[in-house]
């Protein structure tokens, strides 16, 4: 698998360490409840098909990107710079 | 036997025997030119067989080559080069390839039907382990493994372009050069020792020339092309995500000391194209796995490519226009054709030779070579004498790598065959005879085809010129199984036969997968590439069904069985992590120390002197130097993160549970991180070196985590923050100069003396070590009167043996990983024995340190109801009695009178030592509810080595509790 | 009192010689990892000599070394535009080069290294073998390679595995 | 029609015209008393103790594809119960007493092999955490014995003892552990299924869960609806989509898991070793091909096939720690979809919906789990009631924190554990 990094280009998936999903960007507020944390930390669409999660490429320039992907396919379609995705 | 004279030969030995073969050629071939023709024994029956293929889809002649560590099993004679001193084995036999004593399972065959040990083997039950899967086990498995360790070297490599070639026949050859000319950037590989395919093996000619003429001139004008790289022996093994594939090489050449046998590559490409020919497969007939029974696309490869006649007298069954091909060739070669058997009753053929239309081979004589086939024709039967049956049951395009990414091939009736769906890997097309076009003029034009439709996608045009080539047509009338007593043979590999498929499917056992799995067919070493089509052929047979509804099995990778030293390539001993050095790593050698693992890293864990026999003596040694007088430790691996900005402050609070933004400069303090779970990720000391400039310090463990942690907020949750994080682990060597002594240790080496007033506990700052820029931190992991002492790298070393040295004239001296455990269990300070993922604040007795006046990374998930209270496990100290009386980490808590059971155990225990300072065994652990139990006594249990100590509970800091030692 | 005495990474461990090819040390210099403020980049790159290079390049004295980080050789006033960090003795530095070079990366390297791709100070932060690197292009047949200080023992042993390989092909 | 010796001899003799289909291909009834959706080993167990324990035999097992053809047919076929924390303790203890007790339970051969599995340790630490372990293990009545590097070189003579990365301190020996044939389990199951009366209906995808005023009422399914009281969703590697029919989300991020064989050989590995620095786990099949596999490739997915870097690392940790393996050569690999759970263990609960039970979450230790995970789905489906067995695998254990599993104590990232 290779992923398009912002900043370096098309890299091996060996460079990359993966999170999770993406929705860890929209952290609750600390008061959020027990419901929204669970859903946060826990509970997943885990969609068989198109997704959006988190690399960080640990091994190439240290960017956290948001990887949109297919997870029948593997195919990637699009990689963005984490914190622009959430500026 | 040999159809001309060699040029030059060298002397190999098959079982012990010398045998003359010419260097570079399949050693099958040397073997058939010799006249061998029984070369293995089959995985289940033991039956003989000899060669059967001319490629690595070969299914009966696996040997083992060389001897000892050297020995390699499980080798394909016909794709093993022959070369001088070569070391060849059969395999599977005892005593000997010609008596073998497991033959005997032949005789028992009729008991030995698929699946059969699912129904039986199962009374008494202890004999299974002890009877019957041991004989089982022997007598499967084909070659062995020495057991030694291996001696050799591979290796691994990475290789790019825009287009890879798979497959260097007149599609691929073609694909190349059109591409190629076209300037893109093309890898060809073949796996054959050279490149042509089938123009090698054939007599058809391009461009009015013999096939290898064509390709002579093909191949110079590739390697004339710079952007193009020709890889033989090189087998495309897998294919992956985003145009990523799998290759191995079997390097060319002698076996030399440090030369690679065999290299993996990892090939990225743009594009590929996949021409990977053909395979032929058998037909299922009566006894049809005698030696001397081939493919008869093998026949012509080793008559017309190696000028090896496979036998005197050949005879040929197919059911297929391109089987005539054989006949031509062989009598071109001067060798005779006992007979031409084609089961369509139309056939068009002509020669000087028996030819039978309609018929079909009933039966075959002869144990260790054949000697005859029956054939029925015209209703009547009729003996022929021949020693070698050429048969063709048609052609199989090899569609396997089409169907790596979970592709299904496509059912094509014209051909019988399966071809690759189209698009099934992204980036491929396929071209030729893997495409399920076989005259070599069509291979040549889709070749270039394929290239065109390629190098457009790179934005290139290439021009096309296709050479002239024969262009026969290929028309087959399927025939899977002849009908007749005897086992007919579809998996020769697996022993699996007709009968066996047709009792799959009789248990109801009639989706292909479920028939693979019972009756094991195609799961031998070649993975069905000659039987799968046959198989399902006969599955569909017997269940009524047509072929495409049937469907087929998956492929998967890799192609070609691929040693596991090649991809594992540069891992055997130390080069499967890196190895991490300290500074002071020589020294801590030249004082003997034994250095011990500490994640990547290597630590000394303890400083032998003279008369000491045991780990024990040193370590208390060093202990009593902290404690007394001043001990020296390396604590350079502790990850250190450099954090700067505007925000660091900000950055501190919300990733650890107290507050930093209130700590003054010139100061440290002890922080506790959390997962987002709440539970414990880290702990340490963070200094604040400046307004906006902190350093932290993390476990050695958990260094790469948290470095990897603040990024996440950074980036992730937190991009308003603006601080910048770096690791300075690298940049800083540093030391730990503790104990009542560590003043004056330090003032020896200071540039300006310290006193209590300007570096209070918990002090940090910038200092001159001997004329260098360094910094202090006044911190404790021992309890006592300490610091830490960093200095750039490069005057690591220097300064370590400057402090032991100077600590030995005080009394004290440098310590290891041993005495650093017992000191901080003294002092109950943890490690991640303790905060081991499953802890959390309120366990380790640190809740008080969450602050409630700030949000930070994990505090809602720790205020979870199970997080809290009396039922969870508690950070306790467990006191042993005495000297003599050792206790173990891992062992289980108890009440004193319960029984030692899982409902029973309300604790474990961490860490233990013997504490010199307090003459007796320590242990840290964790106990139900355990602050609210100290004074109690409890039982420790460990059952593994069956020890049972009564301990007191009580608080986990054993010395100093009021910690006066490391302020005063 | 006596003097602390200075060591390199590599001491003791290169040079490395294989056939054509020659790993040896760039004996170490002041590196300072210059990492802007937010929305400083431009005031940051005006007080640098050579600026701030492009991603994935090295200007002069400036080398990109990752995501919104720069090495910059010398000395660096920068004060609160950027954190500075001295990293002088962070890094383990080794030139290798020879006809043949791009051979033993490609053995180690997951990226396409060839010339007519990644060219003179071209920089790749990527992997060597198990290790995280940077490395630059400095000729046409001389990388740099750049590898954590206490893993040069790890490095010099991959590089010479892979050197002795292609050098016995 | 019982399975002997005596009856392979006989039908050996008239030409295996006897044999009569291991399980029956039924249509679907219109109604049945419990569904099962999926058909594979832990689907095909709770059918057959929901028929033997609890007499219930208007059941159906729907199943998309062919049976046994998830992850119970692509494993690496350990069965151990080496688990220590309270909750995996007494369920994988259970698991592993049935196994020994299944050829006769089954009348089928489905040959647990109890060779001894050996868990490496490289540092004092890990011994530590092992000894804990063993010691649970043993609290629970399973067996344990600690080696020490010496105890760990008679065993495996064939490890390199000097100049492996992450030297060899020992090693937790769990004799009980072992092997057994994958696909004979879920074919075992099924035979015993079908015997009692369960209809296995394959080529049957669930596209449905009927619930009306939150209790189950049956299910919508390629074949047609059909009515049921209970619905029991047991399909690891595809939790997410089903439950999501019953309006569930679940706990659970699928990854995918590879794993390896060799080409046969003649026996050289004769336990299971597992070799935790390097996620990596060995034993050698009845066959000769060596089976073994490594961690999972750490990103979601459902392809069923993996890449190269972690197939790369599994041949890394093998050359490492057994330098003897490299001339054995990799056959096939292949790719299983793991319902990966944030703390790493499963769960077998109700679910908010009435009628509609769940037993998902495997992680990749579900083949072993399988006479366990049935016996106790089973029992929960007849009775409403958690077995004791199984009593600590709940849904709600994340929310409310009580009762986390976290063997591996990486916390709630679904791809670490």
């Amino acid at each position: 698998m290779r992923i398009i990094c912002p900043n370096c280009g098309e890299r091996d998936r060996r460079e990359f360490y993966y999170q999770g999903d993406a929705l860890a960007l929209d952290r609750p507020a600390e008061d959020a409840g027990l419901e929204a944390w669970d859903d946060y930390l826990h509970n997943r669409d885990n969609p068989a098909g198109d997704t959006r999660d988190l690399w960080f490429h640990e091994a190439g320039c240290g960017a956290w990107l948001v990887v949109e992907r297919n997870t029948m396919t593997h195919a990637v379609h699009k990689a963005t710079l984490a914190e622009k995705v959430k500026a | 036997m040999r159809l001309h004279a060699p040029e030059n030969t060298v002397t190999f030995t098959f079982d012990g025997r010398k045998i003359k073969g010419v260097p570079g050629e399949p050693v099958s071939a040397a073997l058939l030119a010799n006249d061998i023709k029984l070369v293995a024994r089959s995985f289940k029956y033991h039956r003989p067989r000899g060669v059967m293929s001319a490629g690595s889809e070969e299914q009966n002649a696996l040997v083992t080559i060389g001897h000892g560590a050297q020995a390699e099993p499980n080798v394909r004679a016909t794709t093993l080069e022959v070369s001088e001193g070569l070391e060849v084995s059969s395999q599977n036999a005892w005593p000997s390839l010609r008596y073998d004593m497991m033959a005997v399972n032949d005789l028992a065959s009729p008991f030995l039907a698929a699946g059969f040990y699912y129904k039986t083997f199962m009374w008494p039950r202890s004999f299974w382990e002890k009877l019957y899967e041991p004989v089982i086990r022997r007598a499967a498995g084909l070659g062995a493994l020495s057991g030694e360790t291996n001696p050799d070297t591979y290796e691994k490599a990475f290789a790019f372009c825009d287009v890879l070639v798979i497959g260097a026949g007149p599609a691929g050859l073609m694909a190349a050069l059109t591409a190629g000319r076209a300037g893109a950037d093309v890898i060809i590989a073949d796996e054959d020792t050279a490149m042509g395919g089938r123009l090698l093996r054939e007599q058809e000619q391009v461009d009015g020339k013999p096939g290898a003429d064509w390709v002579a001139a093909a191949l110079a004008e590739l390697d004339a092309l710079p952007n193009v790289r020709r890889m033989t022996r090189t087998t495309v093994t897998g294919a992956y995500d985003q145009g990523t594939y799998g290759a191995l090489e079997r390097i060319a050449g002698p076996r030399v000391p440090g030369k690679p046998l065999e290299c993996f590559w990892r090939i990225v490409a743009k594009r590929a194209i996949l021409c990977a020919g053909a395979l032929e497969r058998p037909i299922a007939f009566p006894n049809n796995d005698r030696p001397g029974i081939m493919m008869a696309s093998a026949v012509r490869a080793y008559v017309n490519r190696w000028g090896v006649a496979p036998g005197t007298r050949v005879a040929i069954f197919g059911n297929n226009d391109d089987a005539h091909r054989t006949a031509r060739d062989l009598v071109a070669a001067g060798i005779k054709v006992a007979a031409l058997i084609d089961s369509r009753d139309d056939a068009d053929v002509e020669g000087d030779f028996p030819i039978y239309t309609g018929a079909k081979v009933i039966a075959t004589k002869g144990r260790h070579a054949l000697q005859s086939i029956t054939i029925r024709h015209n209703g009547g039967t009729r003996v022929i004498r021949t020693d070698c049956l050429a048969m063709s049951g048609g052609w199989n395009p090899t569609v396997h790598l089409t169907c790596h990414m979970n592709g299904r091939p496509t059912w094509r009736e014209d051909i019988a065959s399966f071809v690759p769906t189209p698009e099934s890997i992204p980036g491929m097309v396929t071209a030729g005879a893997c495409n399920g076009t076989f005259s070599t003029a069509a291979c040549l034009a889709e070749g270039a085809k394929a290239a065109v439709e390629v190098a457009g996608g790179l934005g290139l045009k290439p021009e096309v010129t296709v050479p002239a080539a024969d262009d026969a047509s290929y028309a087959i009338t399927p025939l899977w199984a002849v009908p007749g007593k005897g086992r007919k043979w579809i998996d020769f590999q697996n022993d699996v036969h007709v009968k066996d498929i047709k009792l799959a499917a009789q248990e109801n056992f009639r989706s292909v997968e479920h028939m693979k799995r019972y009756t094991t067919q195609g799961m031998a070493p070649d993975q069905g590439k000659s039987s799968n089509v046959v198989a399902l052929a006969v599955l569909a047979d017997a269940t009524g069904r047509g072929i495409p509804e049937t469907g087929t099995t998956t492929f998967r990778p890799p192609y070609v069985p691929v040693s596991i030293a090649a991809m594992g390539a540069g891992s055997q001993g130390k080069g499967f992590a890196p190895e991490r050095f300290t500074t002071s790593h020589r020294a801590s050698i030249a004082r003997d120390a034994p250095m011990i693992e500490a994640g990547l890293w290597y630590r000394p864990s303890y400083f032998p002197q003279k008369g000491e026999t045991h780990w024990q003596q040193s370590c208390d040694r060093e202990v009593g130097y902290v404690r007394n007088a001043v001990g020296v430790c390396d604590v350079s691996t502790l990850g250190k993160i450099d954090i700067q900005g505007p925000d660091a402050a900000a950055l501190l609070d919300f990733v650890y549970t107290n507050t930093f933004s209130t700590l003054k400069v010139g100061r440290v303090r002890y922080g506790l991180m959390l997962r987002e779970d709440g539970h414990v990720m880290d702990d340490g000391t963070t200094a604040r070196l400046g307004e906006q400039h902190f350093v932290m310090t993390t476990t050695t463990a958990a260094a790469g985590l948290v470095m990897r942690h603040l990024e996440f907020v950074l980036q992730v949750l937190r991009p308003d923050l603006d601080a910048k994080v770096i690791s300075v682990t690298e940049q800083w060597a540093q030391f730990a100069v503790a104990g009542p002594q560590a003043r004056a240790l330090l003032n020896t080496v200071l540039d300006q003396e310290l006193d209590d007033e300007s570096w209070p506990f918990m002090a940090c700052g910038e200092v001159g070590v001997a004329g260098v820029p360094g910094r202090l931190f006044r911190i404790s992991f021992s309890g006592e009167h300490a610091y830490e002492v960093a200095v750039p790298s490069r005057y690591g070393e220097s300064l370590f043996r400057m402090l032991t040295a100077q600590a030995e004239v005080m009394g004290g001296g440098p310590y290891g990983m041993e005495a650093l455990n017992v000191l901080r269990i003294e002092k109950g300070f943890i490690t991640h024995a303790e905060i081991h993922g499953r802890t959390t604040a309120f366990d380790i007795g640190m809740a008080r340190m969450i602050s409630t006046k700030k949000d930070c990374i994990g505090k809602a998930s720790a205020a979870r109801p199970g997080l809290l209270g009396e039922s969870r496990q508690q950070l306790v100290g467990l006191r042993g009695k005495g000297r003599d009386h050792a206790l173990t980490a891992g062992a289980h808590l108890f009440e004193t009178q319960a029984a030692e059971t899982r409902v029973n155990s309300q604790g474990y225990t961490t860490s233990v030592c013997f504490s010199p300072t307090l003459e007796t065994h320590l242990a840290l652990g964790f106990l139900e509810n355990g602050r609210a139990r100290h004074g109690e006594v409890i039982k420790l249990r460990d059952h593994l080595r069956d020890i049972t100590e009564e301990v007191e509970v009580c608080d986990p800091v054993f010395f100093d509790p009021t910690g006066g030692r490391a302020r005063g | 009192m006596a003097k602390l005495i200075a060591l390199t990474p590599f001491a003791g461990l290169l040079p490395v010689i294989h056939g054509g090819i020659e790993a040896s040390e760039v004996l170490p210099q002041r590196l300072m990892s210059v990492a802007p403020y937010a929305g400083q980049e431009k005031a940051v790159a005006a007080k640098l000599d050579d600026g701030l290079a492009k991603v994935n390049r090295r200007k002069g004295a400036v080398t990109w070394f990752g995501h919104g980080v720069w090495l910059v050789a010398g000395d660096v006033a920068l004060d609160g535009l950027a954190a500075v960090t001295d990293q002088s003795d962070a890094w383990a530095v080794v030139q290798i080069a020879g006809t043949g070079v791009e051979d033993v990366l490609a053995r180690l390297v997951p990226v396409d290294l060839r010339r007519g791709l990644f060219r003179n100070n071209h920089v790749a932060k990527t992997m060597l073998g198990h290790l995280s690197v940077t490395i630059i292009r400095t000729g046409s047949h001389a990388f740099e390679i750049m590898v954590m200080r206490s893993m040069a023992q790890t490095l010099v042993h991959d590089l010479d595995v892979a050197m002795r390989g292609v050098a016995a092909r | 029609m019982g399975y002997s010796g005596f009856r392979v001899i006989k039908e050996g003799l008239f030409g295996q015209t006897g044999w009569k289909p291991v399980w029956r291909d039924p249509e679907p009834k219109a109604e049945y008393d419990a569904i099962i959706i999926g058909g594979g080993g832990h689907g095909l167990s709770t059918a057959f103790y929901l028929a033997k324990e609890h007499g219930m035999t208007n059941i159906a097992v729907l199943e998309k594809g062919y049976i046994g053809g998830g992850n119970v047919g692509r494993n690496t076929t350990i069965v151990r119960a080496n688990y220590f924390l309270p909750g995996n303790s007494e369920f994988y203890s259970h698991s592993l007493k049935m196994w020994e007790g299944m050829e006769q339970e089954l009348n089928y051969n489905v040959m647990h092999s109890q060779r001894g599995l050996i868990n490496l340790f490289h540092s004092d630490g890990q011994r530590d955490a092992f000894a804990r372990r063993g010691n649970a293990m043993i609290n629970q009545g399973d067996d344990a014995i600690l080696l020490d590097r010496d105890g760990v070189r008679e065993h495996l003579p064939y490890l390199d003892f000097d100049n492996i990365r992450f030297p060899i301190y020992g090693g937790l020996y769990h004799p009980r552990g072992g092997t057994a044939r994958h696909d004979a389990v879920a074919w075992g199951y099924a035979r015993g299924a079908d015997q009692r009366g369960v209809d296995i209906i394959q080529n049957c995808e669930v596209t449905g869960i009927d619930i009306e005023g939150g209790v189950v009422k049956g299910v919508q399914t390629t074949r047609g609806a059909i009515k049921a009281k209970k619905v029991g969703i047991v399909v690891a590697g595809r939790s997410g989509q089903v439950a999501a029919m019953a309006g569930m989300r679940l706990p659970i991020e699928s990854h995918v898991l590879q794993a390896f064989v060799t080409e046969g050989l003649k026996p050289v590995i004769d336990h299971v070793v597992s070799f935790g620095m390097g996620h990596f786990y060995i034993s050698q099949s009845d066959k000769g091909g060596l089976v073994f596999g490594g961690d999972i490739d750490f990103y979601s997915s459902y392809a069923a096939r993996g890449n190269l870097p972690m197939k790369e690392h599994v041949m890394d940790a093998a050359m490492t720690l057994m330098p003897m393996i490299g001339k054995a050569k990799v056959l096939r690999s292949w790719g299983g979809i793991m319902d990966m759970t944030p703390d790493g263990s499963p769960i077998i609960d109700k679910t908010p919906t009435e009628g509609l039970f769940i037993d998902c979450g495997w992680c990749y230790g579900g083949f072993k789990a399988v006479p366990g995970s049935g016996f106790s789905f089973a029992h929960l489906m007849a009775t409403g009631n958690h077995h004791d067995a199984a009593a600590k695998f709940r849904l709600d254990r994340f929310r409310s924190g009580v009762g986390l599993m976290d063997e591996e104590g990486t916390g709630s990232q679904h791809n670490l554990h």
